[in-house]
Parts: structure tokens; C-alpha cells; sequence
């Protein structure tokens, strides 16, 4: 069911901790992320629960929708940067979008 | 017993007792906000009265006890207590700097008994607030030229806390009194309901720590009674030292004596990255923050007492 | 007229007028804490003044009437109204509780007019709460070995209502008066405020059930109104019988004539989970409510006068 | 100074820092459902004192206001400063109407001095806030018949920033003068208190401005004041003309001279989409809004004072 | 791995301005939609930040779990009326989900 | 574009009533589940408009990345002991995950 064409992209899901989102947004910003989105979330994985009591404790779930290049170029800089040391989980899956031009770098 | 400890007790037992009391994270963000408020506006406006050069030697000798704590606590937790580097200095970070929650409870214990202080005491609570960050990243890092100070800078005075508490100040300090009173309803008259609201929270997100206080066990626990109680020694000395009243000795005390959990955790996130907020908080909040409330400050202001009467 | 009314209808308008107008559900949650706690503490500070024992009459009086009104209105629902069991148990359980809020107003209603009722209604309202729900429970399950007694109790006891509500009745209750003093200007000054504002958010999210109305129909309204009627007669003769004043016997039919909205329907929706809580709701929120905050008080007023001067 | 405009500036410096203070959204919106009920509820009261018909010439003097600023700004932004049409009639629909944030700390300056002014000032509020809407769209559109009217006015009258003061003032208006009394603490006590929290957030969201600020430069940041210097001329000259008083002539400057970020953004954003709204907030709130609060309001009381000297 | 037959629906998502929530809603109900969830959001586009300070400057992320065709009717719509003015994305992408009949129009 | 082996998981998502969400995480702790994400919702489907004025009309978004089996069991045990009695959907979909050993029982 494509809308038109070359309409496929990548959406990369982070979940991490919320103390990150100003760095997690300058990076976006540098690797050439087309945009974001952003909500607040609670959770629990690895390091254990978090539940959005306080700020320490609260989790944000952020959304990258763009090319294939830049959400392997994303992905490998938060593993690289945040992985070992953060509360953090992220996916990749395929969407279509409805103006490709958009999601470009 | 005042209602504001009762009101941490409540959040305690709720928490521990798994109801389904729970506060909105905005409810929290509001009622801080309110309360660092309120304690800057408090200094600002008692600064009003005072010749600036003569605060010299209390800021410095805070700047002192924020710089000895964490040297004292590193060794502690490092070689004793076997915590990793990181985490011992971020530990050691958190019981450097100071608690504004303690030392709003201190203060409203004060005003229940009417005892006077220092008006230059929130001023201190800023100061203290800060020097410990910066030992605890070079405990953790050593003097490396890899730090970037300028973030470092960013993270630590542009925090929330330290934005309210600085913010409050210089508008007490640069405001009409009769603007001021006019705010009064909101940031003096509710201070100590504001503060029972707090300290609900509080109780909740303490007991949250019971799980890991569990895990980390006893030296966590021992550290957590042990240096607040060493930290209230040398904040009275110090208050004494400063030829303070007894009011301002035990909140020199209390100053010492409590550990940070806004602007340190905040901080050591970004700055030293390896260490595990569990440990620094479960001690912080999980144990010396209910110390600190319940039992330290009648302590602390026995121990004022005490000096007061015997050097 | 009560700028508290007031404030119930502006809610009630913009939301049949589908306006843009909608609280954040945060503040919504702060000012029903508020709310709770405030009552809590009331109840809790006149106590105090009280010996213990001689309460005792009232609590079974207020226990009885927990277990009778559900027992009432069930076979009503399910016989009459044809509803499904666990429907027609779960409003039940709904009419045998009772509204914080409708009490609130009472109470608001009262001081406006400077009449005093006896201080331990407050925990009369506390014991209202829970007996209908286990009556509920057993209304829709009968008394099945199946039911987990334990889930059940911690729903009940534990939920954010009741939690507060006893909490700021132990805080009143064990707290210095200073102490007490100087949490006033948020819990007690603000009082009335604070309740405009919940009103406000209850005319909402009543105009949000004007839909469901439509759809189930002249039964559950003819209910809605009818069974406050019931309970306020049941309330007032109890007050009387137990030797309250008129302003007591007042507040004892509007415990019995209001259902519950926050305790009932957390724990129903758990425990009786077939139940559809759009019934429970839009009758108890839809109609009782606003029928006993818009007519019900001052009737109930005048229903106690009528006691009082007759009896 | 007055405190007020400093927590202003305290947000203003924090967000062009770049600081972590971010205030949650659900407190903005608390702290201004309550400066609007509180606005609202002020006028309401005072209109109880007063006979109706006395008000028609200061409501059509005021409602010539708001349909002369926006053809007066219109044509300056689409001729001389050459944005589309739609653009331009938005940013004019905005300097049209009013901003209850200015109005607010206006009447906050006049009551630290003590001065004033007509009691109806409230409802000349609400009257500004909504003919310029009603032109902005004419001006974008024509009389076209595709404007759907009624969805205009649903978008309009029904939007939370006027449902909120147009409630106020009717709970005032209805309202028992003692029944009032009981909500005062928060509605009146706490106003600048919570004006100042407002005010805070203000700053932070002006300081976001600082970006757009730059992009769209001088002719917006030249428009955005001159253009209430000329409103307040206006508005003062007709406040002279009406008989009011020097402290009601300073607040129709005031009205005049502020530019709307409520109501008019919320109906513009639906009702001409095409126009950018970064360009009218810019305008209203990076620019006028800081200028009226910071140097405007001592301004037009100068004004106020001689014109009434003079005339 | 299906859990039944017929199974797979297409998951829309849009994230646009807090502002058109009550319009959205109202469209989406004319058009079919068996039903949609909405969490408020903030983020970054090409219409710059939105970081949800006030109401003016927040987002909302609607998703639509519906069949192809009426997901492609609900994002022509979109696209026709909303697009060209207001900060929108909107993408799909495919989902299994355990009660097919709920999610027909 | 995997970013390494065994890479892919089942992204479990389920919009339910905010009342069920201290059962429904106790429920994903005892059946295995190897984390979880929580959202706040609101939304429209068969049981009707839930617009989270307050508590009994809010929803919550729940997010379970996991193996395929995990998904299954979880899906199956929210089927038959909520399903019936709660507003709540449920969908599964296919994602690529950084670190598959975080998203194992
Ligand atoms: N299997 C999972 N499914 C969904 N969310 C998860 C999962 N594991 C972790 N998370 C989320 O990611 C956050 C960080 O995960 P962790 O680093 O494993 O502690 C948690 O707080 C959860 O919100
Ligand atoms: N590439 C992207 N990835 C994720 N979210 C995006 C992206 N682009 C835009 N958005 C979201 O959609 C909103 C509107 O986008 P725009 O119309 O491009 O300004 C933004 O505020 C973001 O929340
Ligand atoms: N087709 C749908 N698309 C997206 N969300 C839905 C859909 N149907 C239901 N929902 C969400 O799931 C909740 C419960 O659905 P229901 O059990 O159908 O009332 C609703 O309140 C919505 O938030
Ligand atoms: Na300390
Ligand atoms: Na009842
Ligand atoms: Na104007």
C-alpha cells in the first residue's frame, strides 16, 4: 500500500532516562536527524524500575523517523556514548511516510 | 510531634505498604519549585539588612566543609566501604554538598520553637551547594585535561536547584519590601504547608529505596547514619567557629550534616557517567534523609546546645 | 448565591457546551489531595478534644448504615431496573459509600452559615467508605471461597482516598497544635478555594456523562434521585437517634444520600470487574452529585430542622 | 524593584542561558486558570455595585478599540512591512485584542502604589479580547461566505481563556458577598504570588522567542513597539474621554497597548492557518509583551498623569 | 506467528499540534476510524522545536489501528487539509492485532 | 540492515484503563517479561471516549519488547484474563533490536 514512492524509512525508538534529553537532543541535532519526538515515559529493564516519581526516576521515549544511514549512524553513536552507563533501550523497525523528502538528512 | 514529620512518616508507610498513593511528577516539580523559591527569597530579603563584606568568612568556611566532606567520605567508601572509584566519589559528591529538604524541615523545626538564626544562612545553602560537584569529578577523574569544564560549569549552575535558589535570592535581595509582602501569601505563608506536601513525597520515593537498601546492606546503611552525624560535628564547630547563635550553629550542623539529591544526582548523571545513581541515592534519600528528619536535628540542636554551653 | 455552586455550573456549561476548556488531570489529582487531606486533618484535630469511647455508638450507627443502603438498593437495581448482577451490586456498592466531595460542600455550606456540627464526623466519613464495598463484593460474587479477601482488603484500605483521608486524620489527631498552626494557610485557609476548583473539575467531567444519560435512561435517574432522598431520611433519623445537633444530623443524611465517586469505583473496577463502571458512574457523577450539591444540602438542612423540631 | 518583574527576568535569563529550569505544563496552566478566574471573579464583584446601562459607552468605546488597531496594523505589516496577507491580518487580530498577563501586573503596579482605578475595568477586558479576532479573520479572508461563522464563534466564545474570565466575572457577579469571602485566600491573597509564577514561565517562553527574534528582524521588533506606544495613546485618550480615572486611563493604555497570546493564537491557529504563528508570538510575546511589562506600564501612568494634567 | 487469521491492520501515526485535537478527533470519527489513542508529546521538524512549555507549543502523537483502505482515507484527508499549514508527520506501518473485528469501521 | 545477529524481537503494545497498570505489571514481572515502557494515554474505541479528565477515564500505553513466545504468552494471558472486562487492545510488531541478550526471559 505505498502512498507513493521511495516511501519507506526507518523509525529508531529510544527509551532511556530523562536526565539525557538535552544532550540526546544536541546530538540528534549534529547527526542530522531530521526531526524528533518526544514523550515522557516510566518503565522498568534492566536497571530496575523507574517510575517517574521525581526527575531521577523518570524516563523519556524518543522517536526518530529518517533514512537508513542516519538511524545506523544514530544508533551507533548512542551505543557507543550512553550504553554502558545508561538506562537505555532502543529499536529500529519500518514505516512508510507520507512526504519522503521530509525525513531527509 | 510536628505534622510535617508526620507527613513524611505517612508517605513512608504508604510507600512500604505498596498503596496506591501516588503524586503526579508536576505535583513535585511545583511544590520544589515553591520551596527553593521561597528559601532563596528568605536570604535575599534578610541580605537586604546586612553590609555584604561581613559574610566573607562564613562563605569561606563554608566553602571549606563543601571541600573536606568528600575528601573525608572517598577514602571511606573507597577503601573501607570497596566501592568503585566512581562511585565512591559520586557518593562522596552527594554528602559534600547539602539537602534543601533538611534544612527546610530544620528551619521550620526552629520557627516552631522560635529560635533565631543567622539571616545569612540561605546564602550558605547556595554556596555549599556547589564546591562539592566539582571534588567529586576530580576524585572520579583526576585532574584530567579530558573534563570539559565548561560543561561541567553549565551543569552545575544552570541546574534547577541552584537557578531557584540563586534566583529566589537576588530577588529578595533586589526587590521593595513592600512588593515583597505582597508574595508573601504564596512563598511564606504556605511555606510549612508546601513543605508537608514535600515531605509526603519524599516519604514515598524514600521508601521506593527499600528494595536496594536491601541489596547494598549494612556499610551503605552504617555510612549513611555515620556521616551525617560526623558532617553535623564539624557544621556546628564551624557555626561556633563563626561566632554564630545557636540557632545558626545547628543549622551550620544540619548543613553538613545532609546530602544532596537535586543538584548532585543531576550532575553526577552527566559528569561522572559510570556511577550508579542507585548507590548515592539509596544513601542520600533511602537513609540519611529519614535520619536526618527523624532523629538528627533535635540531635543537631543539642549538639549546638552543648557547644554553646561548654566552649 | 455559593460562589462554590457557582464554580460547578461554569464546569457543568463549558462542558455541555462543549467548550475548549479542560484541567490538567495533575491538578485535578493536587487539589482532590488537598481536599482529602484537609478533611483528614479536621477530623483529626477534633479528635483530640475527644474521649474515644464515647464514639463508639456513632461508628457501628455509621457501619450499619454501610451495610443497609446497599442492601437496599440492590435487589431496586437488579429486580426493578433490570440490571445484571454485578451492575446492579457495583451501584450498590456506589450508594452504600459516599462522596467526599458532596461532603466538602456540606461543610462549606455550613460555616458560610456559621452552624456547628459535632467534630467526629470526619471519621464517620472514613468508616462510610469501605463497609460497601465488601457488601458490593459479596452482593455480585456471593460469598465464594474464590474471592482473594487479601487483594481485596489492599485495594480498599490502601487506595489513594482512603490513605489520605485516615493519614490527615492520624496527622490531626497526633500533631502539636503550634505545629498544626502553621500548616493552616495551605489546608485550612485554602480550603474553600481549593474546592471551587475540584468543583469546577466535577462539572466537567459530570457534563462528560450527559451522553451516557441519554443512553441508559429514566431508571437510572429516577434512581439517582430517589435513592439520596432514601438515604438522607436514614441518615438524619440515625444522627438524631444518636443525639447529634442539627448541624450533625445534617451531615449525617449527606453521608448517607451521597455515593461515592473515587473509593467505590477504584475498587469495584478491580474486584467486580464484569461490572460496566459507565453505570456506577454516570449515576453517582451524572446524577446523585449534581442533584445533591445543586438541591440535595439545603434540604437536608431543612429535613434535620424538621427532625429536630418534630421529634 | 518590584519582584514581579523580576521573576520575569529570572525566566528571561534563564532561558536565553539555556539553564535546565523548565516549569511542567500543568503548573502553566494552574497558575493561569487562576489569574483568570481571579481577573474575572474582581470584575464580577465590582459590577455588583454598579448600575448596568452606566457601562454601555465605556463597552462600545471599547469594542471601537479592538476593531480600529487591527486596520490601523493591518496595512503597516502588509504594505510596509510586506508579509502575506495572511500574516500580517493575524499578527494585526493580535495586537487587536489584549493580554491578560500585562493587564495583570498593571493592576498588580497600581495596587503596590495604591491607586484606583474604575471597577469595570475586568469587563472591558473581556470585551477587547474578542472583535479583533472576528477582524483578523476578515482582513486573511474577505467576507467570503466559506468562513464558517458558527465554528468561528464556537473557536471564539467557547475557548478556555474566555470561558475562564467570562465565569469569573459572572461567579463574582452572582456570587453572596460572604461566600466570597471563604475563597478570597486563593483567589485574591495568593494573585501575586501566583502572578509571579506566571511570570517566571513567561520569561522562559519569551526567552524561546529569542531565536525567531533574530530570523525575522528589525521591522518586526520596530513594529512590536511602536505599535502599543500608538495603542496606548489610543487607549488612554479614550479612557480620558470616558471620565475615568488617572489609574482606569492608564489601564486602557494598557489594554491597548498590550497584544494578545491566548485567545488569539488558540482561534487564529484554527481559523486562518495559513498565517505563520511563530511571526504573531514573536511579535507579541518576544517583543511586546517583555516591553510592556519592563518599561511600558511605568510609561503609560505617565501618561495617564498628563493627560489628565493637561487636558 | 499469527494469533488468528486476518489479522494484520495498518498502524497510523501522526504527530502534529496539540492544538488540532479537537478537530482530529471529529475527523477521525466522520471517517471511519474504529478508534485512536492520543499521548501529548513535544519534539523538533521542520517547523522548528516545539517543546511543549505552553499549549501553543506542544504536540499530540494520534495513532490509528484500522484496515488499508480506511488508513488510507484518514491520511489523504490529512494531508489535503492539515499538511501545507500546520507541523504534521504522519506514517504507517503494519501491526498484528488480537481481535480483527475491532478494528473495522 | 541488521545491526547484528539475532536481532530481531516482538514489540508487544497495549493501550488499557490507567486503573489496571499496578496489576498488569505485576502480571508482566511473574509471566517473564524482560522489561516494559508506560505512557500515559487517552483515546476513543468500543467502550467509548476516555479522555483523562481523572483517574477512571485515563489510559496507559504499555510497550513489552521481547521474544516471540514471551509476546505470545503475554498476549494470551491479557486475552483471557482482561480482555472480556477492560477497555484494552492490543498489537504485536516486528522489531530490530541493538542488544537482542536485553530482550530475553
Ligand atoms: N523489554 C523491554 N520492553 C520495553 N521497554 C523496556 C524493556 N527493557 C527496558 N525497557 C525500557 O527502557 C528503560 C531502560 O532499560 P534498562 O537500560 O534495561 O534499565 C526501562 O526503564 C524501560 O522503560
Ligand atoms: N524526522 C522526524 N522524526 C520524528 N518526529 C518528527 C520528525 N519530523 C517531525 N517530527 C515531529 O512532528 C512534529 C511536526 O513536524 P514538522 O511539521 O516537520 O515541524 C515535530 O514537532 C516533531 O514532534
Ligand atoms: N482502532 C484503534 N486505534 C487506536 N487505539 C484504539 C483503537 N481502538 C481502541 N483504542 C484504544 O484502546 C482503548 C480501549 O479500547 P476499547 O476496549 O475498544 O474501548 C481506547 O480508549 C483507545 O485508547
Ligand atoms: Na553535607
Ligand atoms: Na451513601
Ligand atoms: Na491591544
Amino acid at each position: 500500500m505505498p502512498i507513493q514512492e521511495d516511501y519507506r524509512r526507518k523509525l529508531l525508538t529510544v527509551i532511556t532516562e530523562a536526565a539525557l534529553e538535552t544532550h540526546l537532543t544536541r546530538d540528534l541535532d549534529k547527526l542530522g536527524a531530521p526531526g524528533y519526538t518526544i514523550t515522557n515515559a516510566r518503565g522498568r529493564g534492566q536497571r530496575g524500575v523507574r517510575d517517574a516519581g521525581w526527575e531521577a526516576d523518570s524516563n523519556i521515549r524518543v522517536e526518530v523517523i529518517c533514512d537508513d544511514e542516519t538511524a545506523l549512524r544514530i544508533a551507533r553513536h548512542l551505543k557507543q556514548h550512553y550504553y554502558d552507563n545508561y538506562a537505555m533501550i532502543l529499536t529500529l523497525s519500518d514505516v512508510e511516510v507520507l512526504r519522503p523528502e521530509k525525513f531527509q538528512p | 510531634m510536628d505534622p510535617i514529620i508526620l507527613f513524611f512518616l505517612l508517605g513512608l508507610a504508604a510507600g512500604l505498604l505498596k498503596s496506591e498513593l501516588r503524586l503526579p511528577q508536576a505535583v513535585y516539580d511545583f511544590v520544589s519549585i515553591l520551596l527553593l523559591l521561597s528559601i532563596g527569597l528568605k536570604g535575599g530579603i534578610e541580605l537586604q539588612k546586612q553590609p555584604f563584606l561581613d559574610l566573607a568568612p562564613s562563605v569561606l568556611a563554608t566553602l571549606m566543609i563543601g571541600l573536606l566532606m568528600p575528601l573525608v567520605a572517598f577514602p571511606l567508601l573507597h577503601k573501607l566501604g570497596r566501592f568503585a572509584r566512581a562511585d565512591a566519589a559520586s557518593i562522596a559528591a552527594h554528602y559534600g554538598s547539602v539537602s534543601v529538604g533538611t534544612y527546610a524541615v530544620a528551619v521550620a523545626w526552629l520557627a516552631t520553637r522560635e529560635i533565631g538564626y543567622e539571616p545569612h544562612l540561605p546564602l550558605l545553602l547556595v554556596v555549599l551547594e556547589i564546591p562539592a560537584i566539582l571534588v567529586g569529578i576530580v576524585l572520579a577523574r583526576g585532574l584530567s585535561s579530558d573534563t570539559k569544564w565548561g560543561d561541567v560549569a553549565h551543569e552545575v549552575f544552570l541546574g534547577k536547584g541552584i537557578v531557584l535558589l540563586i534566583g529566589g535570592l537576588l530577588i529578595g535581595w533586589l526587590s521593595d519590601p513592600e512588593g515583597l509582602k505582597a508574595i508573601e501569601p504564596l512563598f511564606m505563608d504556605l511555606f510549612k504547608g508546601i513543605l508537608a506536601i514535600f515531605l509526603l513525597e519524599m516519604g514515598l520515593i524514600a521508601a521506593s529505596r527499600a528494595g536496594s537498601l536491601k541489596r547494598y546492606g549494612l556499610f551503605l546503611i552504617a555510612f549513611g547514619v555515620a556521616m551525617p552525624l560526623f558532617g553535623s560535628v564539624v557544621g556546628a564547630t564551624t557555626g561556633w567557629l563563626l561566632g554564630m547563635s545557636e540557632g545558626g550553629t545547628m543549622l551550620m550542623a544540619v548543613l553538613a550534616a545532609s546530602a544532596s539529591y537535586i543538584a548532585v544526582p543531576a550532575a553526577m548523571r552527566i559528569s561522572v557517567p559510570e556511577a550508579n545513581p542507585t548507590l548515592s541515592l539509596t544513601a542520600s534519600l533511602g537513609i540519611t534523609f529519614p535520619f536526618n528528619v527523624l532523629v538528627g536535628i533535635p540531635l543537631y540542636w543539642q549538639l549546638s546546645e552543648f557547644i554553646h554551653r561548654t566552649l
